[in-house]
């Protein structure tokens, strides 16, 4: 019941993201998505602990791509693949779209928020034939076993409803999990610099390993330097 | 509301959505009390007269009967035929495994309001709520608790259909009556 | 039923008796069903035509609005200012912001599966559009190109409360439902 108030009044990552990009004016590219990654990062911590795990889900999901965005902007290096580039190129797409059916000033929600709120609208009538004779039409179909049939289908559906959600919550647990499996072995091995931290690793590990550097200068446990823009970062264990 | 033209048009419009959407037969005085714009019972008459000439004009397929200050809009005589036809077709039809499950929750329930068997079907069961009365699978009553709402049970006739005097003696009652208890929505 | 001018205005005053009797929205097909004389169900589309334009030109205060191939008879959406009773009926709640989007996104989308309205709002739906459907705004109807999805669609009662005579007709509906039809989630 939480979770369903909590979806109704909330409403999620890409509506955070397109409510940053609007706070600077910003165009909708990927340079502007690298630009306000570190204010939704540090969003999504702020929340974390009072966040429903779903939608915290969904959160991490954006803010990975966000992360994938930031590093390939960052590192010119970073040849992405080409999963990752469609992954790139389908968060600004989603964004261009979200923002003409967002709640907050979209051009067809406020179409729809005009006609909902006008003064006009239509009527329609039940069936007339309701009350006007007594009939019992009960068809061929209706035995005590197609209605026994019938329950069973409705409970089977309304069960089903459950397990959606906490499947969702096994896969935030794996996200988070190793997030915090990273960060350990990038403590250890911290006096480093990040491309060769990242050298013969999967992109999404890369990207995993930035979220990590975030997470860890935040705390304030490394520090980084980088000579120049898109220079090689280097990180000191504080 | 004067008398214009333009205005008896606007008001003949009005008590035409009025009886549409009544069905049944309305006075004049309750007719200016719903369309308080009207100006007073006085302008009615000239209204339905124009709403009735008016209709008779275009060729409408509805017309108006009246009874002494009582009016219905209904379908007009010559179309019976194809009304009949609509009835016949209506009920001809098998039940739906949508109108199954709706009178399962029903009978599993015991005495339900539609606000339930919506929650528990996951959409709005209205249409198919009213043609199980119409066929007189169900039986409604006024929910005590709820001004203009109403609850839900099966008709004798249903009950006598399936066999069973008491819902209880239905397979898998217990069980079934458990789960809708658990998955009702809160009151 | 061949389609002389007569004929039509025949076949659309037969048409508008079983809307009114009928109530609810009902699909070309049952209507030539229902009306033999019909000729068949190629014929209906023009009759319906004839009758919304007949309608609107006498100033009836009934209209026709129409999603797919379904159609209703309804009262006039202007006419609900000067008509006091059918004021209660209204869905009077505001809509929160997760309702707004996802009843835009299906609206403009004319039937879009789940995926669709998860993808879009980047957050999953799936409470909301179960809430929608339960509240009448929404309907549903089985995906045929996937055994146990759904699409979704909007009901009836949502675009009378809108007051819209059909999804076409609503501003900008062109370009939003071809940006939506352009942007399909992974599968």
């Amino acid at each position: 019941m939480t979770y369903e108030v909590a979806t109704e009044r909330f409403s999620g990552p890409l509506d955070k993201l397109l409510e940053l990009i609007e706070e600077e004016k910003l165009p909708i590219t990927e340079v502007s998505l690298a630009k306000v990654t570190d204010g939704f990062i540090k969003f999504l911590d702020a929340q974390s602990g009072t966040l429903d795990p779903n939608i915290l889900a969904d959160f991490l999901v954006i803010a990975a791509r966000l992360l994938l965005i930031k590093s390939k902007v960052l590192i010119p290096d970073l040849t992405l693949s080409e999963e990752e580039e469609y992954e790139v190129k389908d968060l600004e797409a989603r964004l261009e779209i979200y923002r003409i059916f967002a709640a907050r000033g979209g051009s067809a929600s406020s179409h729809i928020a005009g006609y909902w709120e006008t003064r006009n609208a239509s009527f329609g009538r039940p069936f007339l034939f309701i009350g006007s004779e007594t009939v019992f039409l009960p068809g061929n179909r209706l035995t005590p076993e197609t209605i026994r049939e019938a329950a069973a289908r409705v409970f089977e559906e309304l069960t089903a409803l459950t397990p959606e959600t906490s499947k969702i919550k096994t896969t935030i647990i794996t996200i988070e999990e190793k997030i915090r499996e990273l960060m350990e072995r990038f403590t250890r091995a911290i006096n480093s610099n990040f491309r060769e931290l990242t050298k013969n690793h999967s992109r999404s590990e890369v990207v995993a390993m930035f979220l990590a550097v975030l997470h860890l200068l935040k705390r304030q446990e490394i520090s980084v330097e980088q000579g120049e823009q898109f220079g090689d970062i280097m990180l000191k264990k504080k | 509301m004067p008398d214009s033209e333009e205005k008896i048009a606007i008001l003949s419009a009005a008590i035409e959505a009025v009886l549409f959407t009544y069905g049944e037969p309305i006075s004049i005085a309750k007719l200016a009390k719903i369309i308080p714009e009207s100006g007073g019972p006085e302008y009615i008459p000239p209204a339905i007269a124009n709403l009735t000439e008016r209709l008779q004009k275009s060729k409408s397929g509805l017309t108006i009967i009246s009874r002494g200050d009582e009016v219905q809009l209904v379908t007009r005589p010559d179309l019976r035929n194809i009304v009949d036809s609509l009835i016949k077709e209506e009920f001809s039809e098998e039940l739906t495994p949508a109108a199954l499950e709706t009178l399962a929750i029903v009978i599993y329930g015991g005495e339900v309001p539609r606000s339930t068997v919506d929650y528990i079907r996951g959409v709005n069961s209205s249409f198919i709520v009213r043609n199980l009365l119409v066929r007189g699978l169900l039986d409604r009553t006024a929910d005590p608790k709820r001004g203009n709402a109403y609850r839900y049970r099966p008709s004798f006739a249903l009950l006598r259909h399936l066999g069973v005097d008491r819902p209880e003696t239905l397979a898998d009652y217990a069980k079934f009556r458990d789960m809708l208890l658990k998955f009702a929505p809160p009151n």
